[in-house]
């Protein structure tokens, strides 16, 4: 059977499907129906320097084939996290990527040291889709200057793997990259949720006390891959695709696009059997294709150029 | 996180769909599950377990009616786009289950349980009326509805005792309100409840000092095991407040531990919000 | 029954609902499968200055409830449009908006000069989705200096009511939507196709010549909601919904998020009896409301604020 | 555009779903419609008429194998999503039909019709040939399958004359391609032909001189009435060339019109394309 090893943003995964942060919890609340091993790496829930209770439901809503949610990064604080959830995927045969956000470049940073000293932290996800509060607001995401500096106060402290998490709710997304490239970062991940809403036509108004949610699954799959390829096709840093994939197809045409790796998001919720399938039917298809690992099926794709 | 997750993912079958007043009544068998307890709920989704973009997109969850070896029953009330579909369902046809989750509720002969339920809130407290009577445990059941021709009268004649019927037309039991029947002084129970907030809200007023309360709650749902944080509730931390996840520390809450928060949760640093 | 006039975008329109550019031909290709009455207003494929044949096929791909189209502007040119679109359409009991590109802002308005020679033109609206030659290809819609200069220079020579069509791949649309305002426009049009792109996984390629395309249909209206309630709570300029809408419900959305009226696209495509459905729907609704018309449920969504 | 729309959009019900060779006879009833000529084609969307967002999303374009008053029936292969979900209809669905769309093929005594069929390209031949039978037109019928087991024979059983039958595995009919009879020299008739695209390429090669040759094309389509723009091919126009829809000028073209572009169309100022 083929082997799914590739090496992705610095790590090297045992395959290149990844939970994608906010969509797998700590890591082990889903065990043993969606078991954390059979990833190859996990992205934890984003955390915040301080605990955080996060937004007020209704926190979902399901559009065509997609979602909303507006969850409000809900997550139990850096202390907690390293003291109860952290310890707890000791075991876990994945590689364990941290997502962390805060306020300013400095936070980012003092965030990052306190990871570095904990040896199963393989690598960090910078998520820069939230305001930055020195800005008003704006998302840090939506300023190469700001991607550039919290990757570089990141960066001076933290050694291994550092993937910048980018929005798609820009002009021009290779731009992000390039700034998360300046600063050093070993990949970027695209794409975080659309921006999006619903209404209720009774009310007239958003279910969301936030009024707009973040749009995710299906529905936004042909958004992420045109991310990926403009990102990739600068050939300046590597990236981790994530948006709308629920099959292996859906994996099979982020690593066409250019992706290193491929995050899971929302399927895990819509279909918790879609992990082990996936890993199948890749397997499966590299084997039919007469393709022992995926880089055959990579220089196949460039060799038909 | 209430204990381990004894959820499976499985492929059912439907082995039969029939009206049952308001109500559906899915009859269906799925291997391989572990046993309910009253109270614990699946997430049901349709189509095959392959489908790459189910639609609808996210599994709904139901109470389990009774769960019997490879037998699961629900009854569901139509709301919306994924209740229609559901029930649209023909046997043979197959349809995805995680389950079973959730909390369940608490069995126990004292003190003595009053189960009130409201319209599609009856059907887990037929499964737990139907499970205290299996372990000879004398319980009252009051269950209500908008009109008589809600009834779901197939399910309600499995149960070892009839329950107290309540109906706002009046053409069936007593007219009027399940709470309205427990207002006033009466011996303190263990009520154990579900159905429409408001109703829930109602019952808090006429719970007797020190009565025991069990309160089945109802949230929007993605992931049914805990991980996604989409279907929280407010309880009690001490002094303070936390989010609890309906679908894994509850469906079922101790009412004292349930909390009002008026400020609705802490405000996100974003005014507009798509951060995850 | 309830009367469904509005006032859009400085026309009064017999109903709220219009076709979206692109999406409807010139009006009459569809007749009598969809009748171009039954539209409050039409807005023709988008005319450039000289004919233009388009991009090669495949031109579609079907997404998630969503499809991607490259078609890449084919239209017969001014020329042809005026000597034999535009007089096939006296007979049509709709608003005629006629939808307009060009590659400089002088250009533009000499389009709309000439257009504005013709009675049957109602409106323009102006589709900025399109790259700017003089910028390197950049989308005039991604610039708010350019979106006012070429609103400006239309408005000059072009008394009627012109509205701008706004694209979504941008960081802040209301940022747009103020340039938009700032030149004159009487309404901004909001979304334009999400940039999205599809993946062959045996070839590893796009199926498409330009490689990304633009998504449309259901899955981008949580975006295309986002959008209109994003320019309208500012309050400056009216906007016209559309992106994604295929139910009475779902142009119900887009009036409450702030549209004064919605247009349909790829749902023309996908279900041609739509249009007479949206409209019965609509009707009914409000009927069952007890409104006699769209402002009394507009009231009522504000009450309830 | 060539001439008035003569479509409707009507709702049809599946009278029958009958597995054909590789390829499925679909038989709906569909009240309301123009009558079809041979080449033109439905576009059939799942469903029911009303859904706000049909799964898939596109309807399918496939040409009329018969259409007789209110009974339409296709026949296709499975290749993709649309048409496995399609091979899975059951007797009494709903489905959704636009049509007849599309410039039919010619029909007329003189040149004698060859009529040349390749795989799924075989069913609009199939109505051709019936309709000329039955106009008294003499006429060849030459359809090419890969395998024996392909061979759709009960639609063939239609005919009023025996296709002559081609398959590349040789356990039906002659071995080898349709095309390759046609090779060398013969009387100059009215090629009608359909099938994949390098059965077309290779049909013009042996083309006799001065021989009418019309061939039914096939692109993706949204709209199917001409004006998305989606479905267009390379025709001539003197000198130059520009794009005809094949939905709307097409399915059937002359072989005289249809142009080779090698630059395959202007290009877009755009690098990459997002604008409509
Ligand atoms: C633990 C639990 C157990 C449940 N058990 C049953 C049961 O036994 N029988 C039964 O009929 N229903 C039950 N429900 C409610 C059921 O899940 C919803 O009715 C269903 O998800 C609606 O799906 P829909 O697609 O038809 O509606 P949608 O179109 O999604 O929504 C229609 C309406 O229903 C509301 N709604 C949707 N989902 C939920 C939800 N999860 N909780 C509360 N309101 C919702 C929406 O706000 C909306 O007003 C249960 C819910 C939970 C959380
Ligand atoms: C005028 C016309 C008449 C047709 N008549 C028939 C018929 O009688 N019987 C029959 O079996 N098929 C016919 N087809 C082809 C049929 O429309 C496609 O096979 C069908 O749309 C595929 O849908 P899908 O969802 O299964 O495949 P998809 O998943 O959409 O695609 C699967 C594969 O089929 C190709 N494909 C999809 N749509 C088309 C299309 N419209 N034209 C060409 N290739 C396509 C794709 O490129 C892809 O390789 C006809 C097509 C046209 C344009
Ligand atoms: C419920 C939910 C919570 C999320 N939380 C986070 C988060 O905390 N941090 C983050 O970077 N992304 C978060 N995301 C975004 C996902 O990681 C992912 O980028 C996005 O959902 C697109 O992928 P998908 O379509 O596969 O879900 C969240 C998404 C969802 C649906
Ligand atoms: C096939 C196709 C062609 C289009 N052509 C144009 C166009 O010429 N000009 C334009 O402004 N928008 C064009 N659009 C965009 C639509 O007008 C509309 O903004 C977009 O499709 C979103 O709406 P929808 O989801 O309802 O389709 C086109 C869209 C499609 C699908
Ligand atoms: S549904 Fe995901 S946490 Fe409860
Ligand atoms: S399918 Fe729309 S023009 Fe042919």
């Amino acid at each position: 059977m083929a082997d799914l090893l590739v090496f992705a943003g610095g790590l090297e995964l045992k395959n290149p499907m990844l939970a994608a942060s906010g969509c797998f919890g700590y890591g082990l609340e889903a065990d043993p129906v969606i078991p954390p091993s059979l990833f190859g790496g996990i992205v934890t829930k984003t955390i915040t320097p301080a605990p955080r209770r996060g937004n007020p439901v209704p926190r979902l809503a399901e559009t065509h084939a997609g979602m909303l949610n507006s969850i409000g990064l809900e997550n139990v604080g850096l202390d907690a996290f390293l003291a109860d959830k952290l310890p707890a995927l000791e075991d876990v045969d994945s590689k364990i990527v941290v997502s962390v956000s805060a306020g300013s470049a400095g936070e980012f940073a003092e965030m990052a040291e306190r990871l570095a000293e904990h040896a199963r932290v393989d690598a960090l996800e910078l998520n820069l889709s939230c305001p930055n509060v020195a800005e008003h607001g704006r998302n840090f995401a939506a300023d190469p200057a700001a991607v550039a500096a919290i990757g570089k106060a990141v960066r001076r402290v933290f050694a291994r793997p550092m993937w910048i998490k980018l929005s798609p709710n820009v002009t021009d997304i290779s731009e992000v990259a390039r700034a998360a490239q300046d600063a050093g970062a070993d990949a970027v991940t695209a794409i975080n949720t659309l921006l999006g809403m619903d209404i209720n036509i009774d009310s007239g108004k958003s279910p969301f006390a936030r009024v707009t949610a973040g749009l995710s699954g299906p529905a936004i799959l042909p958004v992420a891959l045109a991310a990926v390829w403009r990102i990739a096709r600068e050939g300046g840093i590597p990236t981790i695709g994530v948006g709308g994939a629920s099959s292996a197809k859906g994996l099979l045409k982020f690593l066409a696009a250019g992706a290193e790796a491929v995050q899971l998001g929302t399927v895990l919720f819509s279909d918790p059997g879609a992990p082990q399938r996936i890993l199948d039917d890749l397997a499966t298809h590299l084997d039919a294709q007469g393709h022992t690992n995926l880089n055959s099926l990579r220089e196949q794709w460039k060799e038909q150029a | 996180m209430s204990g381990e997750l004894s959820a499976a993912y499985r492929s059912g079958r439907v082995r039969a769909l029939k009206r049952d007043g308001l109500y559906y009544h899915l009859s269906m068998e799925a291997p391989g599950l572990a046993p309910s307890e009253p109270g614990a709920f699946f997430m049901i989704g349709l189509g095959e377990i392959e489908s790459p973009a189910p639609d609808p997109l996210l599994m709904r969850p139901m109470s389990v009616l009774n769960h019997d070896g490879d037998f699961v029953d629900i009854l569901f009330k139509v709301v919306g786009r994924g209740t229609e579909l559901l029930a649209a369902a023909e046997p043979g046809d197959s349809l995805r289950l995680l389950g079973p989750l959730g909390r369940p509720f608490s069995r126990a002969a004292q003190p003595q349980p009053i189960l009130v339920g409201g319209g599609a809130g009856v059907p887990p407290l037929c499964f737990l009326s139907r499970r205290l009577s299996a372990e000879g445990i004398a319980h009252r059941v009051l269950f209500g509805f908008n009109s008589a021709d809600d009834v779901p009268d197939s399910a309600l004649s499995k149960l070892s005792q009839e329950p107290e019927i309540f109906t706002l037309d009046g053409r069936r039991g007593q007219k009027g309100h399940t709470v309205a029947a427990l207002a006033g002084d009466r011996e303190a129970g263990r009520i154990q409840a579900c159905g429409p907030g408001p109703m829930l809200e109602a019952l808090k007023k006429v719970r007797q000092p020190g009565e025991a309360m069990e309160l089945s709650l109802e949230e929007r749902m993605a992931c049914g095991m805990g991980f996604c944080r989409g279907c929280v509730r407010p309880v009690a931390t001490g002094d303070d407040w936390r989010y609890a996840t309906v679908c894994r520390e509850g469906p079922v809450f101790d009412a004292d531990d349930l909390v009002d928060v008026n400020e609705a949760g802490e405000v996100c640093l974003q005014e507009e919000g798509s951060c995850g």
